[in-house]
């Protein structure tokens, strides 16, 4: 007897969802359920954890299991759902307040352990939930009531930080792309280890049109980039541009195929186990360069709960081990 | 009275029990030694106590004051509680181990130190103006001055050593004499140091020559003063299998049976180092064999959030930390006093605030495990009183946290991790069991359905078909789980999460005293690794006549249902504490009693004869 | 009974105080409204007391009960220290409104709704299954149905708006109706409208004239059951130049007034964003040219610990959050502690525990202020009654943490956060100066040299030459401010420690009785914003002759000296708080006297008349 | 009158110094006191802080001010100081546990603001203060009383990490190769903003010879490249190897000039402020590479005090601010 398959529907809770009408949350969720249905998840065996914010109500939302903890800790919670049961299916869900401010040291760690998480960045370059502070990802000079003369420091980029720690899945989406969005939480999942995505979410009432430079519909071909394995980085309407590497040095350029002696050849081939390569895209931002969206950088190595879980399978093999040998386990004398 | 050596043999005076202390310097093998001198004392069917003392710093220059690393024993035939008081017996490697250590030496007590180490250079190091082997310094105790230091070269001469390799036998030839001197035997060290220095045999023969040689100087050589060597009998010790174990080892192994006892197939253990704490995450990293897997944790807060995770996912939650790191703890372990989930932090206390004194017990985190977070959360707190008693406290840990779905704060402290004592091997198989029952049945359910008599809301964990619902910290409705900002509700949730936490004191033992009748004129009330010293200074104003009883809490909340009865009973109560009062003021707030404290916050537990004179001055006021 | 409109003109009836509030959607504008009646009645001579009440979503769907926002005004010609137990008057903008705020209406209060808006689909959104204009719900109350909708779209008809924006100006509408009802000018709210719109003068004036209509409408149509309006004399309030202020910018103020008293130049404000306590961060924020600088930490231990970085500095070093922030601060304040350096935390509370209810008031973060760190860790808790108090607790925090060398622990609440009252402009140059000294003269010179009176230590800044040191959380030698191990010498900082915060109590104001005799049959004592319920309810019991005092605490640690005397006056002591009892253990713990509390945790402020019921109990008990 | 210059030896303050004997903080310390005096600094503005640990212990050797704080916090509390007074010099001590493990959020956001500090991260691998726990820097398979069976988790790179960070400033140096200490120890001073120095510092008693693949004498030519701006990236004995572009990739190689047709010419110039060649640079271990040794990375931008403070300089310059202005600044009415 097979289950039956799961739609996108069933997978959404009975709670009344509580964001902002026109919210990019709402969007995300749509994806992130029909996600789930394309895989066959099964509701008993997934599991979200977040932290606190307006992202964070996520959990409530789906029909699965679901934890909605305290400000900044879902990838620690996260970490110790796996060592408990790395069977379950373990989506982590935060700000960016929440994962890179407060919550920033457990990005950090999850994604250097590698622990076999999806974590679902929604960045939407502020606090929401308090109403509206400049958060690690605003961009400079963000006026807001906590810096009412503008933000004056330099922004976190999620994907350079993530690289710099050692990720070895990173991936970008726009809440209301909805393929491109539904693609990229596929490939997250598909991922062993810990797979960080960057989701930017639109917040209407604290921070609207925060990325219209790129996912306004009319800018889309010349600001974006959707990163495929294999195949060349173009973009433009009718793909004219592309991207290569500007000769003998490490950085990229855009080019125009056609152009100033630029054949298609030189156009760069997308490489998502080349992490300088990765470095470069997750750097790139409009006017200049187009915003690379898509499966950035996918290279897995092995698991932290998976290795450690095995040392103990591996001891636990040898029988249960008998409480009376371990007490008895050092010297012993004996009264009579 | 300084004496010089000569040879004699002579008859052993029996002695009932006896404190000693090996002090050198860091790098002198001192833990060693004194472990050792443990094993072959227990083996010889003494009862004991052990307190290792480190230095904070992990390896100080050689001859510095704050390098000394120091192992005290108090061994007997009768029945030993605490690591003594007074030394009766003190070994000084060098001049910093002999001016740190001389003044917890009783007069007339006996010190032994190595006269080839008295030089000026390492006089000046310890702080020496002049020599006091010579300057009337050891003149009310009797000093043993021998020159060890030639005596080891000459019996690890034919070892083929470097003359470092020679000096590192020194602390042998003092154990050898040691054990001459108390009539301990010597094979369990040999075969020990064989196994030791399996790769290095001659390291492994020197060491053996020099045990060998100390011993064979006290049988031989006359020693002077008329210093025979002593008897000390076997204790009166129930029949059994013993082993000597520490804190740490028998809190870690508790935490296994009770894991047993539950009936759950993992302790998920996370954890982040700190001193006096880390020896639990160590002795836990080596239990995968027991279903325990251990997560050395970024942070504290990690650590915390990594057990509840755990819990939440269905495994047994562990943290565990020493006052800095619980501090930091406080938030994470209201969220799991929210959410209503099993979890256990263990406190190993140290001197406090703030870093204070990392390498010092203490007992100041009381009023921090009741009250160290915000809002009204209140959990479960109990105490382990001796390092055997460790044991129990970790089962009955894992009982009421998944039996009442609540976080369990386990009090500990410095001494009490690194104190070591004999233990008589429980039945495992006596154990009761408490198996824990994870929710299955859909009917019904919702998160916070409660268990009537409990109050425990019902462990559902992820991956149970048709169960699947969301938690958090949030505040929820009594009647279905969800989020509910109503304000009645509130009030309901509060009350409810207060009285469950309450309702558990129907569930546990009723006080009783630990020494004395239930009623009289003084009560002394403990708690924690004051038990000892508590215990003997009762025994000993009772022995004078005193109407006063000992009154020890391993349940501090909720306290047992009996406790105010019990305490009205007496006249007056008093509540020695290794911090500035905190369980008196809990006493004085739950029962109104004028219940006074008594502390005492030198990193040092409690001096039996402190607590003699503090019961005398109670019953003298009265008078 | 419900009535319809109809023209005419009367005589307006007399009231001493009427409660109010304005109910709608989030986006109906009804902060914005209620604040415009606030400054109407102030100007009118009312004294007043006000407290929004948003909901803890942004923006909730439209028409959602969760997603109700309100205002509410008690206002009068008497003095006004609640928002008001039951409303007068409700203004409801829809039917989530009603649903959700009409229990707190007494009966017979009036309750003005807008027919428009009772539609099929809006019901069903507030969870009403009949329509509640119809089916008798409203017959105990005055019920005042107009069509709002239509009467604001016909008054801003000319003003070329679209549909939704001219919907947009019916809270002016409504509030124009209000402002007749209750005799207030118009002036203000027009002159605050123009400013407001100013780039889109259309706004401006479709505002206006909603505004303008709603009046006239009051006046002009004859209101149902003899609604005439009502006039609200002037209050007695002493002469002076008033104004309107929160608790938070009472607060904020206090503390740069603070600064300046004690001459400093700036004050480091370092915080972390969180329900109910961002405001105060905001405010701070525009206060760069007082000396004020702000900085918005990664978290709040950067926050705490960037605060203790600018007093070691030697600027004022001041954070805030509320319960699980300061929770998360615990650790690094025990530093502040250890190293004696002057620290203001602020702690706007709210429900706990965890998460709990984040935009609803409570007072259960007592304990933690007291007790949420390691070791024995005592600091100074200061506590803010009204929203006008807490610029003077302001100024008195800035006094202790740098004359007695302390991190002082502010507590207020989300209630006092939020809740604004007039305010009487003191006399700046009135405020009394405490200028700090900050050591220059190497001459006898070490960090923990302390002044014998205050026991504070020397307030040695970076920069001064010849006065370079070194401090941190380790135990520091008494004598020479070096880390010291010495047993003796960490009894000794602890008895320190203690001893500076208790003998603040020789330097800040004896305690006096808010209301009543110094003696008497009952004692109600109260701390933070309980204040005015306890007041009014006191006042009340005292009419009908009861022998009973208020006394409230603005320190809570250390007491006043006199407390213990002042409070063995009265035979019984009730302690109302808005948690499950925590001032009143700490009192029952000090003193042994037999205190009781009174607990209410729903997320709301006491009413008087649960009080004075709580009052009538205590003293029928003992008659 | 000029103050009189200060030796290294007025650095030093009066407290015996309590590191293991042999241990590489001694040599750290002679570099800093050397390194102050030949600054020129004075006593009174410089201040060290520190969190907990062994390195931590730094201040009180120092005759400077100093402030031992709480673990990890180090970072945070010298972003006070700085907002207090920014004329200080301020110094943060920190070993990799309590900089990158506990204070891991504090260093990305004191990186990321640009705070003007310099941060030395003294790191040994391990974990000293508390007896030699694996660390966030320790090597995979690390035994260790908390890792009986080997660490599991990939080690933190500092510099990928700082990069990803947004550091302006990147070094490393060895404890005891004191005069490239002392240079790298100067540069990171000159920077204005926040800069992380990383000092490979041996801890004699629980991860000996962490570092001798690179550090031994004998191997040092081989397996260290000191990079200096402006100059080719070579190294080896007779400095006969260097480092180049893979050509038409974005990684590094090592070359042999003379060898296989590669000439001088192809060996990289080393450009302190190439983003993308730090990344790589950090990146290189032995035995394929040399470990990168020197300034790696440095390009100041504004430091987030600086423009905070001018902010309110700014404001202040209006003059002194008057409080009964602010208290009366709202709606205010009279009652007579
Ligand atoms: C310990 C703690 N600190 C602060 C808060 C307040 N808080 C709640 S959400 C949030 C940040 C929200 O921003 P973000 O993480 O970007 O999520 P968003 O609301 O934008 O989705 C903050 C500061 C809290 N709940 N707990
Ligand atoms: C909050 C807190 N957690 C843990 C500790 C214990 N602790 C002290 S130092 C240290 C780590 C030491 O390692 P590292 O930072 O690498 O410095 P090192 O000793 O190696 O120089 C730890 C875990 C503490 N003092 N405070
Ligand atoms: S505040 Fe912003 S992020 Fe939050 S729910 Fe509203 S639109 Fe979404
Ligand atoms: S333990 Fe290691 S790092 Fe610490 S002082 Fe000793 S050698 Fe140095
Ligand atoms: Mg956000
Ligand atoms: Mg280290």
């Amino acid at each position: 007897m097979t289950a039956p398959t799961l739609t996108a529907k069933d997978f959404t809770s009975d709670q009344e969802v509580r964001w902002c009408p026109g919210c990019g949350d709402y969007a995300i969720l749509k994806a992130v359920t029909k996600t789930l249905a394309g895989l066959g998840a099964s509701r008993e065996d997934t599991v979200f954890v977040s932290g606190i914010g307006c992202a964070s109500r996520f959990p409530y939302y789906v029909s699965t299991y679901g934890f909605h903890t305290i400000h900044g800790r879902a990838p620690a919670i996260a970490t110790g759902v796996k060592l408990a049961n790395p069977d379950l299916d373990v989506w982590v869900v935060m700000g960016d307040g929440d994962g890179l401010s407060i919550g920033g040291n457990h990005t950090l760690h999850v994604l250097r352990r590698n622990v076999d998480l999806q974590l679902l960045l929604f960045n939407n370059e502020i606090y929401g939930l308090t109403k509206g502070q400049a958060s690690p990802t605003s961009r400079l000079g963000t006026r807001s009531p906590s810096t009412p003369r503008g933000s004056v420091d330099a922004p976190l980029i999620p994907g350079a930080f993530a690289l710099g720690a050692g990720a070895r899945f990173f991936a970008r989406a726009v809440d209301i792309q909805q393929p491109q969005l539904v693609e990229v939480l596929t490939r997250a999942h598909q991922h062993r280890g810990a797979a960080l995505v960057e989701i930017f979410q639109n917040c209407v009432v604290f921070n609207d049109g925060a990325f219209h430079e790129f996912t306004e519909r009319r800018v889309i071909p010349d600001n974006q980039i959707y990163v495929e394995h294999g195949k060349p980085l173009r973009f433009g309407a009718n793909r004219t541009h592309g991207l290569r590497i500007r000769p003998g040095t490490l950085s990229l350029e855009v080019v125009t195929p056609g152009e100033e002696g630029v054949t298609d050849d030189d156009v760069l081939v997308h490489n998502e186990k080349d992490q300088a390569l990765a470095t470069l895209l997750v750097r790139m931002a409009p006017p200049v360069f187009p915003m690379a969206i898509g499966v950035i950088f996918d290279s897995p190595a092995p698991t932290y709960e998976h290795v450690v879980l095995d040392q103990v399978t591996e001891e636990l093999q040898a029988g249960k081990a008998d409480l009376d040998a371990l007490l008895a386990g050092g010297r012993t004398w004996t009264v009579l | 009275m300084t004496m010089s050596a000569a040879g004699s043999e002579a008859v052993r005076e029996r002695q009932d029990s006896v404190v000693i202390r090996f002090a050198g310097d860091s790098g002198d093998g001192m833990q060693l030694t004194g472990s050792q001198f443990t094993v072959e004392s227990a083996l010889a069917g003494s009862d004991l106590s052990t307190f290792p003392d480190y230095p904070a710093e992990i390896r100080a220059p050689t001859g510095s004051t704050f390098g000394v690393s120091a192992f005290q024993i108090h061994f007997g035939s009768i029945d030993v509680l605490t690591a003594g008081d007074d030394l009766d017996v003190l070994i000084a490697m060098n001049p910093a181990a002999l001016i740190t250590n001389l003044r917890d030496v009783r007069i007339g007590g006996l010190v032994l130190v190595d006269s080839a180490v008295f030089t000026p250079r390492n006089l000046e190091k310890a702080g020496y103006s002049a020599n006091p082997l010579e300057d009337g310094t050891l003149v009310q105790y009797r000093s043993l001055v021998l020159d060890m230091t030639t005596l080891t070269q000459q019996a690890v001469a034919s070892c083929d050593l470097t003359s470092k390799e020679a000096l590192r036998c020194r602390n042998m030839w003092a154990l050898g004499l040691m054990l001459w001197m108390y009539d301990r035997d010597r094979s369990a060290t040999i075969e020990w140091l064989g196994k030791k220095f399996a790769k290095i045999p001659k390291i492994a023969d020197a060491n053996i020559a020099a045990l060998n040689a100390g011993h064979a100087y006290g049988e031989t050589v006359e020693l002077p003063g008329g210093l025979t060597g002593y008897a000390v009998g076997r204790a009166d010790l129930p029949p059994g299998t013993y082993r000597t174990v520490s804190g740490t080892e028998s809190l870690a192994w508790g935490l296994v049976a009770g894991l047993r006892a539950a009936g759950l197939d993992r302790l998920m253990f996370g954890s982040y180092p700190i001193t006096p704490a880390s020896p639990l995450l160590h002795v836990l990293a080596g239990l995968r064999r027991y279903g325990v897997v251990t997560f050395q944790a970024e942070d504290e807060i990690a650590a915390v959030c990594s057990a509840i995770g755990a819990s939440y996912a269905g495994a047994l939650g562990v943290t565990s930390s020493s006052g800095p790191g619980i501090a930091l703890k406080g938030e994470a372990i209201g969220l799991a006093v929210s959410t209503e989930l099993p979890l256990i932090v263990v406190n190993s206390q140290r001197a406090g605030p703030s870093t204070g004194l990392p390498t010092k017990t203490e007992q100041s985190d009381l009023f921090q495990a009741m009250y160290g977070r915000n809002g009204d959360a209140p959990l479960a707190v109990i105490a382990t009183a001796t390092p055997t008693d460790c044991f129990e406290v970790g089962i009955e840990a894992v009982r009421l946290a998944t039996k009442y779905m609540t976080p369990v704060m386990v009090l500990t402290d410095g001494y009490l991790a690194n104190a070591a004592e004999p233990w008589l091997l429980p039945d495992t198989d006596g154990i009761p069991e408490f198996p824990v029952t994870q929710r299955k049945d859909p009917e019904g359910f919702h998160p916070f359905v409660r268990d009537p008599e409990t109050l425990a809301r019902a462990w559902a964990v992820p991956g149970t078909p048709d169960l699947e619902h969301r938690i958090g910290g949030l505040e929820k409705s009594t009647s279905s789980g969800h989020i509910s900002y109503d304000p009645e509700n509130h009030q309901q949730m509060t009350n409810l999460r207060a009285g469950k936490i309450a309702g558990i004191a129907k569930d546990i033992p009723l006080q009783e005293t630990a020494l004395g009748e239930a009623t009289g004129d003084l009560a002394v009330v403990g708690w924690g690794s004051t038990f000892g010293p508590i215990f003997k200074a009762v025994a000993s104003a009772r022995e004078k006549g005193l109407r006063v009883s000992h009154v020890h809490l391993r349940y501090i909340n909720p306290f047992p249902q009996n406790l105010q009865e019990l305490l009205a009973g007496f006249s007056k109560i008093l509540v020695p504490e290794m911090n500035n009062g905190q369980l008196v003021s809990l006493l004085r707030s739950a029962f109104l009693f004028p219940a006074q404290g008594l502390s005492k916050v030198t990193g040092k537990p409690f001096k039996i004869s402190e607590l003699v004179a503090a019961i005398h001055a109670q019953l003298e006021d009265s008078a």
